[in-house]
């Protein structure tokens, strides 16, 4: 589907992207993503998968893309009125149906999705405190948006720029050694970042759902390119996920 | 400008199969179908052949499975399916309402798995008809590939052709000196048509990891990069045989499948460019009849074939 | 960060040639390399192969004999060439001038005519070597090419080698159901090195003029698109013989000349990136000297199949 | 080489364009071209062949491109500071040692090597007279700076919307049948166009010099590709050529 970009806000390597997508915007859930080209792009081949990171229901939805590669960097570099080449919404969302509080822990560009959780949360009224890691404090985006849907929000950089110093997983572990005991953990990031927030969730007793990430060809289920081991069989992680069950996933791999 | 005739129609009976316009889904491209729902107006195409089958369910081959590649990819999948019988019992009586012919891709590491497989697709009410996959490596025959050798696939084909009495389709390899006594082989055994071509052989490397790109180290490349290679195979099998051939190949547009028609092809599938647009396949059928409509012509028939010399 | 080694160096000597780098303009695609005076800074290339010599000068094919394709091209040339008489009186003195190593490559309709060409080409003072294009139609062995059947390759090769001293390289077709047992007669006939691959069989259609856009009906595939079949082809022939494999297809960047010295090459050709960027070779060259400097490694050597598995 | 483009003027389908290319203004001769293609662009798979329309022998050259393909219209549509991938000066020039006067026939773009050729002309004070055709009155361009250069410029259009109503050679013709015998035709244009202007050429007794189009892989003269029978033999049109003997031309592929 062609979709027109609305509005284009840029910060270091980071671009947040509003798109006209009316049909998108009425079905998604948190955790779905989209696949993504630039209109008469010949390169790179593949379309490129990025989470919703928000969507108003009605019109649009935003995409958070840190530009890492030549895709990305393509689309990191739209200009309103662009038209990109959207499929979506695709693959499952994390689950909505919980009571307590849940914890989102996201690292770098993984906060994308859990910002659109934690919207979608906030409605719910079910509260929701964050965890927010990067390397510096370019990587720690949507804070204020993380803020009023959140009822806290807690940052690290590896290199202490902003909040505390050391990787996120710390304040998650703090977290989980405390009284409060939490419904759920949803977490997105780095493939390390996941498997210590499996490592811990399993330690506490506490269910935990991830966004996992692949190269993805197609996206839409049909290549089966993107699986990962998930109780002990192949899943596509595009359509059986991205979000899966952190106790279910076999981080071995990662 | 173009003389006004009748609204040109795309139908057609390609190798025994019915088909509303001939553009089909490639094995391995659409999986079950199922998940396209949504994304594909079936009506639109031909119909779909499904990912390959084979007797037991397999897991497929480990990770990477896919890599990027200059206007194409590589894939080494693996076969990964349920297996013929979940897919009878499970997934059938669903794939079978898709309203597109639907063709089952049949896979083996043996002869006997071939038939084995053949056969029970055979008992499928409403299947439209079946593909050989013979790309696979023949266990018996020394992990050399079944379609590699003309007197290896004609016992196959005739293997098959005796369990089953449906349109039965024969699916290439490029990956061979030359095609068309395989062509020929195919027919002979009783083929109703051959698909040109199944992917080539290529690996990438992984420069940071210092090893092959994919987990299976090969993998086939499909894609545009690999056109100018399936309309050779193309012209040249259709040179050989009488029965129809289905051109495959790096298709992206209704150009494209054009190009094919003029080497001799019937009928196209389109496979990577779902990836990259799932709805390439109904937009190559919808330019294929703006083309018909431009040249005044009311079907695809005086077309095919007529760029050979 | 990296270890600040001594400056790596990119000289070596692959299938007895001693080149200033890795990186050479292949056959066909650089002319008799004096075209390129102006646009390329041949001593930061290893070396040049020129255009196929044939025993009489040949016209080559009817027109077009090029095609545009994604991420690559068609031609069909035909061998065109002066013959090797005229080129050895009038070209020589002046090809022989150019500061990189110059390797001749040798085409024939039949082993007699390239024993003569090579016998003729081992007189010249100053050739660095001979590349054998064995893609050409063997006519007293009914059209088929001599590079596609081991035993006619080895038998050429064998009879080639006798007729001259000089480092002896052999360029293999990829147009072949497997290309090691062609690497191994090769190698066992005396070949010093394997160039892998030529072009790969393909054909375009003129939807306007309905016939193939070729004068020649069909042409070799080459560029980008066929680079992760012309990997696939390097990665098994390394594994196949001792001697070295020089790579080629598609490669247009250092980081695409690695995967080829990863999968196993010691040098690589680069043909038609030089028609899309005149100075690709020698910006290629530069590129792996980064790369080596980046890695804290003096030489290419340790790299060389680094990323076979 | 990179070349930066310093100013781009459009007409309908047709831009000119100006470019940052000292070393090609200062060697630049009438009839040769340059193979271009957009900085980054992975489509079309060539560069593609222009004509070299004017040198200031300094600084900058210019192109005059019609959009008909890909190719072109992706250069047609550049703007200023856009870099282009530009080799040349290629190939061989028209002959400028003549002394009478030199009609000059273009056909299209075919005018854009012409008109550089009618201001070398000019400074070597050698009278050229210009026939100019198109389709329409589109693509008769270039007319105020060719009536700079040229001692006269006379223009047809097939669908008679400016100067006389059909095809230039019309005016050749009449020309040539009059009395003052040129000293020499050049031309350049479409294929059925140059093959009447020879024909002509031949029938008057005046020599003609055309610029030849083919398809061009390298433009180098490295392929082999481009050739065309030329005095019996296939000649590179790209390094023997663009501009050849019309007499010597053979004419039956067209
Ligand atoms: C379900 C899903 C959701 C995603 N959501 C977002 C998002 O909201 N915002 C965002 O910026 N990015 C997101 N990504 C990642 C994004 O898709 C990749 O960064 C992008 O595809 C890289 O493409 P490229 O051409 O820029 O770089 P490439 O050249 O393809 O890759 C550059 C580098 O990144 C690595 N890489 C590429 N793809 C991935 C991947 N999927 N996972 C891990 N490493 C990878 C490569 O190995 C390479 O080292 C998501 C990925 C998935 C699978
Ligand atoms: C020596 C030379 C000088 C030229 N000078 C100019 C110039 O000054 N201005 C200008 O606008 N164009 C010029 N051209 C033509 C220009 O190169 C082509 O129009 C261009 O390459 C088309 O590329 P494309 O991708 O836009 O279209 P394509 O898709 O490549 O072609 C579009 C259509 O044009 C035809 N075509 C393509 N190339 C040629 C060609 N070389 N000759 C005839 N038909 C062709 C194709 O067959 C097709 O029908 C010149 C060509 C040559 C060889
Ligand atoms: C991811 C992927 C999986 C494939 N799986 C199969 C398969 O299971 N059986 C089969 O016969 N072909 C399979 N193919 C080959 C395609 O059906 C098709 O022949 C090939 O990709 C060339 O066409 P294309 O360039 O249009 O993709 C697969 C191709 C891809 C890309
Ligand atoms: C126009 C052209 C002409 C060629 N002529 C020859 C030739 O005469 N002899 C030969 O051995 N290879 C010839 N080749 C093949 C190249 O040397 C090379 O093997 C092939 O193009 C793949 O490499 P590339 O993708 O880098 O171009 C030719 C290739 C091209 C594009
Ligand atoms: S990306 Fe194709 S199945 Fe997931
Ligand atoms: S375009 Fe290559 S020789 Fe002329």
């Amino acid at each position: 589907m062609n979709c027109r970009v609305l509005r284009v806000r840029r910060a270091g390597s980071y671009a947040r992207l509003w798109l006209e997508a009316p049909d998108i915007a009425r079905r998604a859930r948190p955790g779905q993503f989209v696949m993504v080209r630039p209109r008469g792009a010949d390169a790179p081949f593949w379309r490129r998968p990025f989470s919703l990171c928000s969507a108003d229901g009605r019109r649009s939805v935003e995409l958070l893309i840190k530009a890492v590669g030549p895709g990305s960097r393509l689309l990191a570099a739209s200009r309103p009125g662009d038209l990109l080449d959207v499929t979506g919404p695709l693959g499952t969302g994390f689950s909505l149906d919980v009571t307590g509080p849940v914890l989102l822990v996201g690292g770098g560009f993984g906060i994308a999705p859990l910002r659109f959780l934690a919207e979608c949360l906030r409605r719910r009224r079910i509260p929701c405190e964050v965890f927010l890691g990067g390397r510096c404090r370019e990587d720690l985006l949507l804070q204020s948006e993380l803020k009023l849907a959140a009822a806290g929000v807690a940052c690290t950089t590896e290199d202490g720029s902003f909040g505390r110093r050391g990787r996120v997983t710390l304040l998650l572990a703090e977290r989980l050694a405390g009284s409060r005991k939490p419904a759920r953990i949803a977490a997105a990031g780095p493939e390390a970042m996941l498997a210590v927030v499996a490592d811990l969730a399993e330690k506490h007793g506490v269910a935990a759902e991830v966004s996992l990430e692949t190269v993805m060809a197609c996206g839409l289920g049909v290549c089966n390119g993107c699986v990962r081991r998930v109780n002990g069989q192949y899943q596509r992680v595009c359509a059986d996920g991205p979000v899966f069950d952190a106790a279910a996933v076999d981080w071995s791999q990662a | 400008m173009s003389p006004r005739a009748a609204a040109p129609s795309l139908s057609c009976t390609v190798g025994r199969v019915r088909l509303a316009a001939p553009v089909l889904l490639a094995s391995g491209t659409c999986g079950y179908g199922l998940e396209l729902a949504g994304h594909v107006d079936f009506p639109a195409l031909g119909g779909v052949v499904l990912k390959s089958l084979t007797q037991e369910p397999r897991a497929g081959n480990p990770m990477p499975r896919v890599a990027e590649c200059s206007q194409g990819m590589l894939n080494a999948i693996g076969l990964a399916n349920v297996g013929v019988e979940a897919f009878c019992r499970e997934k059938w009586p669903k794939v079978k309402a898709l309203p597109c012919a639907v063709l089952a891709n049949v896979a083996g590491a043996s002869q006997a798995e071939y038939v084995a497989v053949a056969r029970r697709l055979d008992r499928l009410d409403g299947l439209a008809g079946l593909e050989l996959n013979v790309s696979c490596p023949n266990v018996s025959h020394g992990g050399m590939e079944f379609g590699r050798e003309p007197r290896v696939l004609e016992r196959l084909v005739a293997a098959v052709r005796k369990a089953t009495k449906r349109p039965l389709w024969v699916k290439l390899t490029p990956n061979v000196a030359d095609i068309a006594p395989l062509a020929r082989a195919a027919e002979a055994a009783g083929a109703d048509a051959i698909t040109v071509i199944n992917t080539l052989r290529g690996l990438r490397m992984d420069l940071k990891q210092q090893r092959p790109v994919l987990g299976n180290v090969t993998g086939g490349l499909s894609g545009p990069a690999i056109m100018p290679v399936a309309l050779f195979h193309v012209y040249r099998a259709a040179g050989a045989v009488k029965i129809p051939v289905v051109g495959c190949g790096g298709i992206e547009t209704a150009e494209d499948a054009l190009e094919f028609i003029l080497a001799g092809a019937s009928a196209v599938q389109v496979g990577t460019a779902t990836f990259r647009r799932p709805r390439a396949a109904e937009l190559i059928a919808a330019g294929l009849r703006r083309q018909l409509q431009a040249r005044g012509l009311r079907s695809l028939k005086p077309l095919i074939g007529a760029g050979r010399i």
